[in-house]
């Protein structure tokens, strides 16, 4: 099985990255772009199968380990 | 005074924390690598030192943060017992809860470098009591992540409690307030992000991080 | 006629092998190569691998000394400093890699400069680098400067190890390819080196570190071949670094340099297994037979081809004294990283590999060595171009202004931006570093009161405009930048970067450089110990200035007698150790002011120099100067310039002056120095000097606000510091 | 409209990061992680309503930009 985690920074929460790059952006004259924001993307290859099993395990690995609550949210899918 | 230095796979200033705390207190601290569960017997100071503790992957600080020695760190600071957190230190108190708020990406991206102005905004802690009132010193930084955040509810709460103990004369990072190091509200957990163990000898051009060791001495 | 392997097509031998070293590959075999076989024919007479165009004058080099444990031939030097220590350096360039992909280019550059020390037991104390961009209004300037200071600072910056000093410069001859010099320096103790010489038949072969993936496959044949507008395609080549991995790695192999289990070590640079494992059986003597199945893999169906040329980073191979193997498992495993026995040494002289239990491999070791490619590439001798001095050369309407636009030209220009990503201070060893007014880096021995003083210079103007001279002055400027910090020069390394060798004038620029550090390095007693060479950096046709960096060490028997330029006090007396006849020729002035590339670099005097620093070293440690600072481009005004905003304190000359003004302030005479001196002990200086046969004139006096001559104009110290902070901040922030 | 970029790194180009994480998430118990691969997610806000026009933008500034084509591929989403 395959998860894929999308890790954001939570409304409010200071972005330099993202706003690093909507300068950068507008500098080189896309000026569309009226905002940007950077998280991570994740992918891990679990054995098993369980599904609804997996998905609980890796809600575990975000609240323990990948996401960090205080600045973090994120969404898992499982393939 | 019974010190212990933590070391993680990718910290790289262990020694130089060793080498400051030796020279103040006149007693070797026990190097702890991050596999170990428990502390010495009878450790009063812990420090988390800086370097890149796992490549700083993920998020600075947040693998050093689920190692098997944490706890013990967490149980010592709970008993209200000293712990600085100095860097990279800083923000692995920061991902353990030990400290609030986060360490964001310096916000003009760039790794910063320098002898930087820093003022004393509280000298009544345990890590500042040895300043005896001077307020502004010159200690380095160097890090990519120490732009300080937190909501300004709790920015509020830390300058009204006093929990900011250090502010930036000139930010290099984009931190909330110019906030450079904090204590918890017990004000026996430290975390900052200039490095007082690289200010402790007259070739590094100055002495100004000598008393934030000096401070543990009287206090403990 | 010639003969070809099964599978293997003219097409496939021609672009491993020039059609005669296909042939001697056919005959060192007695058959024709198999792929295996070819891919490791090609790396090992890689230009890059065998210096087949160099080594015929890198042997001009003096490479012993007293001083001298190990020269050129290991990993890196080894210098005697004292008090059973040794110290170890070497710098490496990684000029393709960085401008194909500046941050990973120049992340990995520094990862391997690093192996290379600690491969030989030492701790890495110090990095430096020397940088060589293209100019500034190039499309491709700004990203490239971006990208290599951030991977340099990214790999040194996480494995803790400082970055304390370096050059850069910028220059159109640059624009088609950069360069990007590392050098690291450590320390270690002198009965406790590690060599990749050593090993007898019958021991376990370990490969540790990262695992093996296809990363630069044939990056040591890319970095030996010309780029054309299609090399931007050789992309997937560019190996990524993991400076995390390569901090686990120092202290492991350290780990286990404290046990008595090795018998030779190498690290894995350019081609990668295939050159490590060659290199230990050649200098030992002996066969290798190796498993290649039981090398770690990062990724599945890797074919033995891509085993031994992979170039995946972060990787040594050990080859242990018999049952040592339990030793270094459980080193590494400690450490999380891969261990894994994949072969002996043998008594067979061939080096075998086995791969799903055939043989693809079986090839003589003496002869892949020994009969490397070796060529007498024909060359060019220079003509010393007309010498240029002050009376050549009109007076500049007002010289505040021409001191200013030399404060403001990329190459004076503060490099602030670049060197505060760097982290200069980890290990709380740094004395002074790129932040300090001082013309060498100086970093304590630890735990000690001595300390190394480390500097890089070149100055490739020099050596376009006539090379002998240009690789004379690159040493020498080297050995005054260590003197004028207090230390007694030890010994160099080198990074030699040139153009394409088939072509007789770039050929005759790496002759005629190396004759000329070669003379400097015996006149001055300081030999080469350490180095590399990179050429074809050439792009249609164009070559790069030649550009002989030289990176050296010296040592500060005592931290308290150390010297920069940032101790001048108002009223000390400015004192010039050294004769000036006001050298103009491909100066700094004569092409920012005037416009002008052409003349003579200023004559190298060895006896000069050596009496000259002799004596400003004895007045440094006898505690006679305030701040000494080396005279080099823009001369005597820049020098000045520079102490004062260094001091803080303004600085006046004297109107009067020997040689026409234009020559004396701005001429690049060799073997000067600048001292700041206290007033009252000025006259029993010039005494001395006298008395030592050294040219010694009272120039001006520190004072005021402002730097300039006496009855002329004057640049205030805040002009100066605007305009000298402003070049790379305004390039890198628009 | 919103921009949703995935950059990943190419397959066969070294991934420390994931590498480290997955090693990270193996230590805390987390048996079931065979492999982790770490990406970049990035979000803009982008002005105008034609979706394809921004498409083909959005693809520009990754190949100048977001991206790094010596090692990373992207994938982009217009909502
Ligand atoms: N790429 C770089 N990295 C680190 N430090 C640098 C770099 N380029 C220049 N510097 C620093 O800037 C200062 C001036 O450099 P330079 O003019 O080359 O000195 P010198 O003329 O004495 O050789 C030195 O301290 C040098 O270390
Ligand atoms: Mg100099």
């Amino acid at each position: 099985m395959k998860a894929r985690i999308h890790v954001y920074l939570k409304p409010g929460v200071l972005d330099p990255q993202g706003a690093a790059v909507a300068g950068a952006l507008k500098n080189m004259g896309f000026d569309e772009v009226t905002a940007a924001r950077q998280g991570k993307l994740i992918e891990l290859d679990l054995d098993g199968s369980d599904t609804a099993a997996a998905e609980a395990r890796v809600d575990e690995m975000c609240k323990r380990l990948l996401a960090n609550p205080v600045i973090e949210s994120y969404a898992v899918e499982i393939e | 005074m019974k010190s212990a230095v933590i070391v993680f796979p990718g910290s790289n200033c262990d020694r130089d924390a060793h080498d400051a705390i030796a020279r103040v207190t006149g007693e070797k601290p026990a190097m702890v690598w991050h596999q170990e569960s428990a502390l010495p017997d009878g450790t009063e100071f812990v420090m988390v030192p800086g370097g890149f503790s796992y490549g700083d992957y993920l998020r600075c600080g947040a693998m050093a943060g689920t190692s098997a020695i944490i706890p013990a760190v967490k149980a010592h600071a709970e008993r209200g017992a000293p712990v600085l957190g100095v860097c990279n230190g800083f923000q692995i108190l920061i991902e353990t809860g030990l400290l609030p708020g986060a360490l964001m990406r310096n916000a003009d991206l760039l790794f910063v470098c320098e002898k930087t102005p820093l003022s004393v905004e509280n000298g009544n802690t345990q890590f500042t009591s040895a300043y005896g009132g001077k307020r502004d010193l010159v200690i380095p930084v160097a890090h990519h992540d120490g732009n300080y955040f937190a909501d300004e509810a709790t920015l509020d709460r830390l300058e009204g409690n006093g929990q900011v103990v250090f502010r930036y004369g000139r930010n290099p990072n984009g931190s909330a307030r110019d906030i450079a190091g904090i204590v918890n509200e017990r004000g026996n957990v430290m975390g900052m992000m200039p490095h007082p163990e690289r200010a402790v000898d007259e070739f590094h051009g100055g002495t100004d991080g000598l008393p934030v060791f000096e401070s543990l001495l009287g206090s403990a | 006629m010639t003969q070809y392997a099964d599978g293997i097509t003219p097409e496939i031998a021609a672009e491993h092998l020039p059609a005669d070293e296909y042939a001697k590959a056919v005959e060192i075999l007695g058959r024709a190569p198999n792929i295996v076989e070819l891919g490791i024919f090609s790396v090992m007479w890689s230009e890059h691998c065998s210096y087949k165009s160099s080594r015929v004058h890198l042997k001009k080099f003096p490479v012993t000394g007293e001083k001298v444990i190990q020269g050129p031939g290991e990993n890196a030097g080894v210098v005697d400093i004292g008090d059973g220590q040794a110290c170890i350096f070497k710098m490496e360039s990684h000029n393709h890699p960085s401008f194909i992909e500046p941050y990973q280019g120049a992340a990995t550059g520094v990862g391997g400069i690093l192996r290379d020390v600690f491969t030989m037991g030492a701790r890495p104390v110090a990095l430096m680098n020397a940088l060589r961009f293209g100019s500034p209004s190039h499309p491709k300037t700004r990203r490239l400067v971006a990208g290599v200071a951030a991977g340099i600072g990214g790999y040194g910056n996480c494995v803790g190890v400082p970055t304390v000093g370096g050059e850069t410069n910028f220059h159109s001859g640059y624009d088609g390819n950069i360069l990007v010099n590392a050098m690291a320096v450590g320390l270690a103790d002198a009965d406790n080196i590690f060599y990749a010489r050593g090993a007898e038949p019958g021991q376990p072969i370990v490969y540790v570190g990262s695992k093996t993936g296809r990363d630069g496959i044939h990056g040591a044949t890319m970095a030996s071949a010309e780029f054309d507008d299609e090399s931007e395609e050789k992309r997937p080549t560019v190996q990524v670094g993991d400076p995390f991995t390569e901090k686990k790695l120092i202290e492991a192999c350290l780990e286990l340099m404290a046990t008595d289990a090795i018998a030779a070590v190498q690290d894995m640079g350019a081609a990668g297994l295939t050159s490590s494992s060659v290199e230990m059986a050649g200098k030992g003597q002996v066969g290798l037979l190796m498993n290649l199945d039981d090398v770690p893999q990062r990724e599945t169906g890797m074919t033995p081809y891509e085993m031994m040329l992979s170039e995946s980073q972060e990787r040594m191979l050990f080859i242990l004294k018999p049952g040592k193997e339990p030793v270094a498992e459980a080193i590494f495993k400690k450490w999380e990283l891969d261990v894994a026995t994949i072969g002996e040494t043998t008594d067979t002289g061939r080096m075998v590999l086995t791969h799903k239990g055939e043989t693809v491999c079986d090839i003589p070791l003496d002869p892949l060595a020994e009969d490397a490619p070796m060529y007498e590439r024909p060359w060019t001798r220079a003509a010393r171009p007309p010498a240029i001095t002050g009376k050549d050369v009109a007076e500049p309407d007002d010289i505040a202004e021409a001191l200013l636009t030399l404060m403001v030209c990329p190459d004076l220009a503060s490099k602030r931006w670049i060197w505060e990503q760097y982290d200069r201070h980890v290990m709380a060893d740094t004395a002074a570093s790129s932040e300090d007014p001082s013309d060498a880096a100086i970093v304590r021995i630890h735990g000690t009161n001595k300390a190394l003083a480390i500097t890089t210079d070149c100055t490739p103007r020099y050596c376009q405009a006539f090379p002998i001279e240009g690789g004379r002055q690159a040493v020498a400027e080297a050995w005054r930048n260590l003197t004028a910090s207090g230390a007694d020069p030890i010994a160099i390394t080198d990074c030699l970067n040139f153009g394409n060798p088939e072509r007789p004038e770039i050929m005759g620029q790496f002759a005629e450089c190396v004759e000329g550090m070669a003379g400097a390095c015996a006149a001055l007693s300081f030999p080469v110990v350490s180095g590399n060479v990179s050429l074809y950096n050439e792009t249609n046709g164009v070559a790069i200035p030649p550009t002989p960096a030289v990176g050296a060490v010296g040592l500060i028997p005592d931290l308290t007698k150390r010297s920069g330029f940032g101790g001048m006090s108002e009223g000390d007396a400015l004192v010039l150790i050294g004769d000036t006849t006001g050298q103009l020729g491909a100066s700094l002035y004569l092409r920012e002011v005037e416009g002008r590339e052409d003349g003579a670099p200023p004559p190298v005097d060895f006896t000069a120099e050596k009496r000259n620093g002799d004596f400003v070293r004895g007045l440094i440690r006898a505690g006679e100067t305030r701040a000494v600072h080396d005279l080099s481009d823009g001369g005597l005004l820049v020098a000045t310039a520079e102490m004062a905003m260094g001091s803080n304190v303004g600085a006046t000359l004297l109107a009067d002056t020997p040689v026409p003004l234009t020559g004396f302030l701005f001429g690049e005479d060799q073997a000067r120095y600048l001292l700041a001196v206290d007033p009252g002990k000025a006259a029993d200086l010039l005494d001395a000097a006298r008395d030592a046969g050294v040219p010694a004139r009272l120039v001006g006096a520190a004072g005021g606000d402002a730097v300039g001559v006496e009855g002329k104009s004057a640049a205030s110290l805040a002009a100066l510091r605007e305009v000298n902070e402003a070049f790379l901040p305004a390039l890198m922030e628009r």
